[in-house]
């Protein structure tokens, strides 16, 4: 088959097997193991085509009428679709067998069906989203996207706070939709179409680009989670089932991402006034992300603040990127952009292993809330390790995935600040200590989430209980977290399946420049010393092990300091363990603590809880809908049930109008 | 003749006038007739005594507006038992005050258009003119069922005077279908009101406010 | 003859039905209408046929649009009626197939009139018919509601009288007089402006105030909300376009003389109004069949607001957006009538766990929504776009960032109300329903097919419907 | 660069002396405290003791405890890997190898911090959020300070940036070198432990920050984590003296003058602890801001200085 079929017949089959699962019913089995099959040769199909584009560098594009008005039916695929294509269908599968597993757990199986079908229905439409050449095609696959996610996100609906959170979701994702929809039409206005062919040989005055950048910031910005449009994000991924999670997390936020480079493909060369703004709002995103992160006492609205944090990280490394290439340093350009997008792919790995275990150990628990987790590891020892794997991963350690990702983001940032003329010199010199801060808070939140989750005692008797999940959940896990570590160990073979979009986004031709002095070189050594460090490692190992050899090894209670009844309830929590990190900027994050201090002698109850509102909320939202209901209360007495006043409203109309239109 | 139009003109003015004052519901609805039968009469001597067309609309005119509708709303009066607009929104002697505005408004207006066909003159217009405003005037001020859909029925009138003039430029067919829908409006809302009386005992409709929005 | 037969149709058998004694007699006879009229008006759309009653009645393509939205409510309303009829608690009434018969035939007769004295006639009948259907329930509540309605359209359609009448005479001297549209358009460019710009504004307000635009919009939330489902459905879906055919004609007349600009702006004001306060209204509204009441003014004001902007593509999407929002509309108060013969309340907050309570109406409720706010691939995202898009291109990126900051308030509050509604645990206390069986699927089978069909309209437009808007925005000053 | 395997004896003085420091930092407080001390060679002596216990383990444990010493001290290892000890060039270098070197002495962090939160122990874990928000803040001074180094070789690679010192530009450079390695002492006090950050020498758990972190470790795997720290600390004491050692000169020179240079900086630690008082724990932070505050004054000094 050619890869256009190829590439058609993903989505395809995607939708058919939803189709095939609503029909199923009640049938959760039958349902999950239809997903399963569908996302399965969807991938198959969907990467093949990629790897097609990906390894000729050839891409492709094909339209056809439709009667829908300022539409064509125009897909096509490039680098940076294939790229996107083969990362969504590759990562969906494990969702789904994830899914299969987790779901068996929940004891409603009434919409299962449907549950599956929004679930194909997210993947498939994600896969049109970076398919589409045609603005008209590619909302309505956008805003597909939206509405199957958010139909996922309420499965569990019959809680309160899942429903208020639910519309968070459902109306951000619709004003970031209108967003795009006005950037499409003022971008089409002139060409009467908005197929990406008509819209890319469109003149743009410096104003109107900069207006259209501006809308894909929001639009774009907000699916991605970038500050201060993120607010979503913290609240529909807890509420969302862990398979949604994972993959809204790791993948479907992405395709804001992806729209911010297709935008910037199709836009011609940015100007640098994009680069800096784009560097901007990535680092707000990622030292905000990072910090709210550490606030959380819920374990899976902390991993959605880490994705804040990392799509933070993605998005600064574009805006270097771009800032190199208007510079005209194309190797650094290369480099940020390379970082960038293997980011992408890396946070998508280690957010969905991360939702995976963190997923399955507060489904375990029967709670999200970690002062009540503790001691997981013992009890779900695949579970455990597969989060530490993910925590080591997204805090960047070597050998794992996330270091070569900030790596190369970080070397675009170095080299920029070294070769790049003054402005974008300084700016990148001052964004280091930026990425480097947000690396050390996200290694203590990690350090705090799975060390409270998952090490030292259980802190109550739900987590006591936890047992080992079901191999449809493990095997996806230790699946990513080999994936985790294999794109950690072999970094430069991931890096030829970015290179082709990332010289898109350069605007470069080859990449044999930067391949000796910046790319593939020294990436290498990377890799070798992330094989050093694991052999260094298991050095070790067999060192430590040999020393033990028939010594006496014994077994006691943890030494408490000399307090002979320590419970698990003294352990530090996750609350405690953030303390010294939060206090010192309290004036910024502005806690609402509430206390209750021991008293006299015998005191008999202490409390503490603290808890931190989102300040986009806080300074932007709440305000404003605040305000949106007072106006709207202000016009209710308008209409009280009097006929005279209503009558009376006609006639002022007529007169208003008159005197208006024919007397003035 | 024209002095004959524009004696009935006068008598039209004055009959606005008078609907805006007074009190008693019987009153109102013998306004309204006389002033119909008026504008029956007018649809005569300004189409000419010898077109059918004018006879057919004048003798509908005569029937349905001046006999058959004043007779249903007097049947209403006695039903509904109410004989009197007590408590209007605003006192007899504003609304005096308003309907003589509205009397010069009309004035005004009239004199401002430039008047096609002036068959009829300055007069008809501001006649026309002056009838709506007191229609519309009983409509807003008035809480009374029964004076609102009097107040309906005058301005329906003051647009009839106007379509008097375009007498010869209408099918008869729509000429007649405007007249039987003003019957039936005005047999169905004498309906409601007859409900309204049934189902609340009275026929104030400053009290009908269930149907709100409720403020926060 | 067909279309005199079309008009006529409704009249005779309605008139059958009063005199008919007997339940079964008057189905039939209100099936067979539903019947004859789909079978009529397929065949006019199709091929429409030559003036009659000497040009009075006759079928250009805006009429057909209509025409076809008309139809195809009252059609599935028929089908509705029996199975929404049969679980409602209310007796029967012998009126209401005869009324509703009339009612269709007055709309009918408006949607074929080109003939403003005519339109006139069919739109204030429209009214008196409609306004004894939403009295139906007998409630105080009703009677208010219907009480209201009368009034204020009566004066609102009266107005438009006095309109119709300006227009007429701001013909020139001697021009062959008649109010047919033809000959008005014809003396269009002849017509004395001044009397010509204040007909048209009596005819906005006047017709304005029957299609729900604000602030003329008082009676709509209260007539919507007491009326039966299916007549809701017809009032929103099919009246409020009726009247909006009204204002279109005096547009039609406005732009041959060349005032096409002057009347664009009122309508352009008068849509932002609308869009305002029903967002306004929309937000926090405790009333779900208000809610869609008032979604009915926005989309009122969305067609307004697309007329206003002016041009070919504008003028197409108002057109289409009025199709679109008669199929979603129709669906959500179909729906709605089946909330409310499952929960007995029209209060948002005593409506909730409708997934679990009753999952085929969840998803049609669901669909309703997603289909009302303009979610792709419903078909009211292509017009809602299409308007949009034509904002942009027109030069205007203001009024398309005020539409689409209205339109997602209005998304945000019915959202907010459709979550509480659909989903969550249904309240315990809720007396059962007998909703299942025959009655059960004449009520969702009419929903099912408008969801389908609004569903059909955002992913593909047939060549009929593409060609008739065309030729219907190219009369109205569009280039196409 | 080419790598040699004679390379590899660079990462020798490390690995054998780095106990060494230790000892002098304690023989140096002793001196100042007018005691006699311990022997200078007391910690290696310490670590073979260790290494031939056996170990006690605590019965909420898992695999994290027990694995977590040697990973952290693996990932030093490789982290020394990348540093050159005087005239030995360092056996992997590469551009950016900064970044790596930074981030495994992260990993390192972040396993001890696991292993501390596996005990259950409410004082491991405190010492553990202590240790992970302080290295935290000191994180970005650490590399605004890389920053500058690299900024003034125009290199990424530590090898390059270090040790390449020539005397042509000396006095231009050494205003910002010195506010950079001002910074970079301060940050080499809190990385590793020291007063006036932490207390190594302190009995009292509620105080200690790295000690009590470790306090359940016993036999080779405290071994490890005490050499890993004495190994950390040759690392950050290497960076500085590397700072301003010049690239010519012959090989013994500049290897002595190294080694005086990392001994020289233990004494400075010593005497530092001997002199100053531990801070409270709320003014750490700003003790690294300080230090992030010199480090972008280098910076800034740097950046107007290269442009005329």
């Amino acid at each position: 088959m050619n890869p256009e079929a190829l590439a058609l017949a993903a989505p395809a089959s995607l939708l058919i097997g939803a189709a095939v699962s609503l029909a199923c019913g009640k049938r959760s089995g039958v349902a999950a193991w239809v997903a399963i099959l569908a996302t399965s040769f969807a991938a198959v199909l969907g990467t093949a085509s990629a790897a097609n584009v990906l390894r000729s560098g050839a891409g492709w594009s094909i339209e056809a009428a439709w009667s829908l008005p300022w539409a064509t039916f125009s897909v096509g695929m490039d680098g940076l679709s294939a790229y996107f294509l083969a990362f969504i269908l590759a990562l969906a599968v494990p969702a789904a067998a994830y899914g299969k597993g987790y779901l068996a757990h929940e004891g409603d199986s009434r919409w299962a069906g449907a549950s599956w079908a929004f679930f194909q229905i997210l993947v498939a439409s994600m896969a049109v989203v970076v398919l589409a050449r045609d603005g008209v095609l590619f909302l309505i696959a956008w805003e597909g996207m939206s509405v199957a996610s958010f139909f996922l996100v309420i499965h569990d609906h019959r809680r309160p706070e899942v429903r208020s959170d639910a519309l968070v979701y459902l109306v951000a994702t619709h004003l970031g939709a209108a967003a795009l929809a006005a950037m499409f039409g003022l971008w089409g206005r002139g060409a009467g179409s908005l197929a990406f062919a008509a819209l890319q040989g469109a003149p743009l005055s410096r104003n109107v680009a900069w207006v259209l950048f501006l809308l894909a910031l929001v639009g774009f910005g907000s699916k991605a989670g970038l500050a201060p449009f993120h607010v979503w994000l913290p609240k529909a991924h807890p509420a969302a089932p862990s398979h949604v999670s994972a993959l809204m997390s790791g993948v479907m936020i992405k395709m804001g991402i992806y729209g911010l480079m297709r935008f910037i493909l199709m836009s011609g060369p940015p100007p640098a006034g994009w680069g800096y703004a784009l560097l901007g709002i990535g680092a707000l995103s990622a030292v905000g992300g990072v910090l709210y992160a550490l606030a959380q006492h819920d374990l899976k609205r902390l991993l959605a603040y880490h994705s804040v944090e990392n799509v933070g990280i993605i998005t600064m490394g574009l805006g270097a990127g771009l800032l190199a290439r208007t510079a005209g340093l194309e190797a650094v350009a290369m480099a940020a952009l390379c970082g960038s997008l293997l980011h992408v792919l890396n946070h998508g790995l280690f957010k969905s292993l991360l939702f995976y275990s963190g997923g399955a150990a507060t489904q375990a628990a029967g709670t999200r809330n970690m002062e009540r987790l503790g001691g997981l590891l013992r009890r779900m020892p695949v579970t455990g390790a597969a989060f530490l794997a993910g925590a080591a991963a997204i805090c960047a350690l070597p050998p794992f995935n996330g270091f070569v990702s900030e790596w190369l983001i970080y070397s675009g940032l170095f080299n920029g600040a070294l070769q790049g003329p003054g402005a974008v010199s300084a700016v990148l010199f001052v964004t280091i200590p930026l990425l480097a801060l947000v690396g050390g808070l996200a290694l203590a939140c990690f350090a705090k989430a799975s060390g409270v989750v998952f090490l030292g005692e259980p802190r109550s008797e739900e987590a006591a209980r936890c047992k080992e999940v079901s191999p449809w959940m493990t095997v996806p896990m230790v699946l990513t977290a080999l994936a985790c570590a294999g794109v950690g160990l072999a970094a430069p073979w991931a890096l030829r399946i970015v290179a082709p979009a990332a010289r898109e986004l350069a605007g470069i031709s080859s990449n044999a420049a930067w391949n000796t002095s910046l790319g593939a070189g020294p990436l290498s050594a990377v890799v070798l010393a992330g094989w050093m460090l694991l052999i260094v490692a298991g050095i070790m190992l067999g060192f430590r092990r040999l020393l033990l050899k028939g010594k006496a090894l014994s077994e006691a209670p943890t030494w408490g300091c000399g307090y002979a009844a320590p419970t698990a309830r003294m352990q530090y929590t996750a609350s405690s363990f953030a303390q010294p990190l939060l206090e010192p900027l309290s004036r910024l994050m502005r806690p609402s603590l509430r206390k209750r201090r021991p008293k006299g002698i015998f005191p008999e109850r202490a409390s503490f809880s603290s808890h931190y509102d989102d300040p986009a909320d806080r300074t932007i939202f709440d305000p404003a809908i605040t305000l949106l209901e007072r106006l709207a209360g202000a016009l209710r007495p308008l209409q009280q049930g009097r006929l005279q006043v209503y009558l009376l409203y006609v006639l002022l109309t007529l007169v208003a109008l008159i005197a208006w239109e024919v007397l003035a | 003749m024209s002095s004959w139009v524009n004696a009935i003109l006068v008598a039209v003015l004055l009959l606005d006038l008078l609907l805006s004052v007074t009190s008693r519901l019987s009153v109102l609805i013998r306004g309204f007739a006389v002033q119909a039968a008026g504008i029956a009469f007018l649809a005569l001597l300004i189409e000419g005594f010898d077109s059918r067309h004018a006879w057919i609309v004048a003798g509908g005119t005569l029937a349905l507006k001046a006999v058959a509708i004043p007779y249903f709303l007097n049947r209403a009066v006695i039903r509904t038992n109410a004989r009197r607009e007590l408590e209007p929104l605003v006192s007899y002697g504003t609304s005096l005050l308003l309907a003589a505005l509205g009397v010069l408004l009309a004035f005004a207006l009239a004199a401002r258009l430039p008047m096609e066909a002036r068959r009829a003159g300055l007069l008809i217009a501001a006649a026309a003119f002056a009838t709506m405003i007191t229609g519309l005037l009983l409509l807003v001020t008035r809480t009374k069922a029964l004076t609102e859909v009097v107040g309906y029925l005058v301005l329906e009138n003051g647009i009839f005077l106007f379509g008097l003039t375009l007498l010869g430029r209408m099918p008869l067919l729509v000429e007649m279908g405007i007249l039987l829908d003003v019957f039936v409006g005005a047999f169905v809302m004498g309906i409601v009101v007859y409900n309204i009386h049934r189902t609340f005992d009275h026929i104030d409709v400053s009290a009908l406010t269930t149907l709100k929005e409720d403020e926060p | 003859m067909i279309l005199t037969a079309l008009v006529a149709a409704p009249f005779v058998l309605g008139i059958l039905a009063w005199v008919l004694p007997g339940r079964t007699a008057r189905r039939a006879v209100f099936m067979g209408a539903g019947l004859v009229q789909a079978v009529l008006a397929a065949r006019v759309i199709m091929s429409p046929p030559p003036a009659e009653w000497g040009g009075a009645l006759g079928a250009d393509a805006l009429g057909l649009i209509f025409l076809g939205i008309v139809t195809l409510l009252f059609a599935l309303a028929a089908v509705y009626t029996f199975g929404y009829m049969a679980l409602h608690r209310h007796p029967r009434r012998r009126y209401y197939v005869p009324t509703m018969l009339f009612f269709l035939g007055s709309m009918t007769l408006a949607v074929l009139s080109r003939h403003m004295g005519l339109f006139w006639v069919a739109l204030e009948a429209t009214t008196l018919s409609s306004a004894t259907l939403i009295f139906f329930d007998r409630s105080e509540r009703s009677l208010e509601a219907a009480w209201k309605y009368l009034i204020i359209c009566s004066v609102g359609i009266a107005l438009a009288l006095a309109g119709t009448f300006f227009m007429a005479m701001a013909l020139p001297q001697g021009a062959q007089g008649s109010l047919l549209l033809d000959s008005l358009l014809a003396a269009a460019p002849g017509m004395a402006p001044a009397w010509l710009k204040i007909a048209f504004l009596f005819l906005l307000v006047g017709y304005g105030t029957k299609m729900g635009l604000a602030p003329m919009h008082t009676w709509l939330p209260d007539a919507h909300s007491e009326a039966p489902s299916p007549v809701s459905a017809l009032l929103s879906g099919a009246l409020l376009n009726c009247a909006f055919l009204g204002i279109l004609r005096a547009f039609q007349v406005a732009s041959a003389a060349g005032l096409g600009e002057f009347a664009r702006r009122p309508l352009l004001v008068l849509g932002f109004v609308s869009m305002g306060t029903a967002a306004a209204f929309l937000i926090r509204q405790p009333d779900y069949k208000r809610l869609l009441a008032y979604s009915s003014v926005e989309h009122m004001g969305i067609l307004a607001v697309g007329i206003g902007i002016g041009g070919g593509p504008a003028v197409f999407g108002a057109l289409l957006h009025a199709l679109n929002h008669s199929l979603a509309k129709g669906l959500l108060f179909f729906a709605a009538g089946a909330v409310f013969l499952l929960y007995h309340t029209k209060n948002v907050s005593g409506v909730s766990g409708l997934a679990k309570r009753a999952p085929l109406v969840a998803i049609l409720f669901t669909a309703g929504f997603l289909a009302i706010t303009g979610t792709p691939p419903f078909g009211l995202f292509v017009s809602e776009l299409t308007i949009l898009l034509a904002a942009l291109a027109g030069g205007h990126p203001w009024i398309a960032a005020l539409f689409l900051i209205l339109l997602a308030v209005a998304f945000a509050a019915m959202g907010a109300a459709f979550l509480e509604m659909v989903f969550g645990e249904p309240p315990d206390e809720i007396a059962p329903a007998e909703f299942r069986g025959w009655k059960a699927a004449l009520i969702l089978a009419p929903p099912g097919l408008l969801a389908l069909a609004s569903l059909f309209f955002g992913l593909y437009m047939p060549g009929r419907m593409m060609s008739l808007l065309k030729a219907a925005s190219l009369l109205l000053g569009g280039r196409g | 660069m080419t790598a040699h395997w004679w390379n590899a004896l660079a990462v020798l003085p490390a690995l054998l002396l780095s106990p060494l420091l230790l000892g002098i930092i304690g023989k140096t407080k002793a001196l100042a405290a007018g005691r006699k001390g311990a022997p200078l060679l007391q910690p290696y002596r310490d670590l073979l003791r260790l290494l031939g216990k056996g170990a006690v383990y605590g019965r909420t444990a898992t695999w994290v405890f027990r694995a977590a010493p040697a990973i952290s001290l693996a990932a030093i290892l490789t982290a020394s890997l990348m540093l050159s000890a005087g005239p030995l060039a360092a056996p992997l270098a590469f551009s950016g190898d900064l970044v790596l070197f930074a981030y495994l002495l992260a990993l390192s962090r972040f396993a001890l911090i696991a292993g501390a939160m596996d005990t259950g122990s409410a004082f491991e874990g405190m010492g553990a959020s202590r240790e992970a928000a302080f290295s935290a803040f000191a994180e970005p001074a650490f590399f605004l300070v890389l920053g500058v180094l690299a900024w003034e070789e125009k290199a990424l690679s530590l090898s390059a940036i270090l040790g390449g010192a020539d005397v042509a530009s000396w006095s231009a450079k050494i205003p910002s070198l010195a506010l950079a390695a001002t910074a970079l002492f301060l940050i080499l006090l809190a990385e590793n432990s020291r007063i006036p950050v932490d207390d190594p020498a302190t009995h009292l758990e509620l105080t200690m920050i790295h000690e009590v972190m470790v306090l359940d470790h016993s036999g080779p795997d405290l071994a490890f984590i005490l050499y890993g720290s004495a190994l950390k600390l040759w690392l950050f004491s290497a960076v500085l003296v590397s700072m301003f050692m010049f690239s010519s000169g012959p090989a013994w020179v500049s290897m002595a003058l190294f080694l005086g240079g990392m001994f020289g900086v233990a004494v400075l630690v010593g005497v530092t602890e001997s002199v100053m008082a531990r801070l409270r724990l709320g003014r750490v932070p700003q003790l690294l801001g300080l230090a992030a505050v010199l480090a972008g004054l280098a910076a800034l000094l740097l950046m107007a200085g290269g442009r005329p």
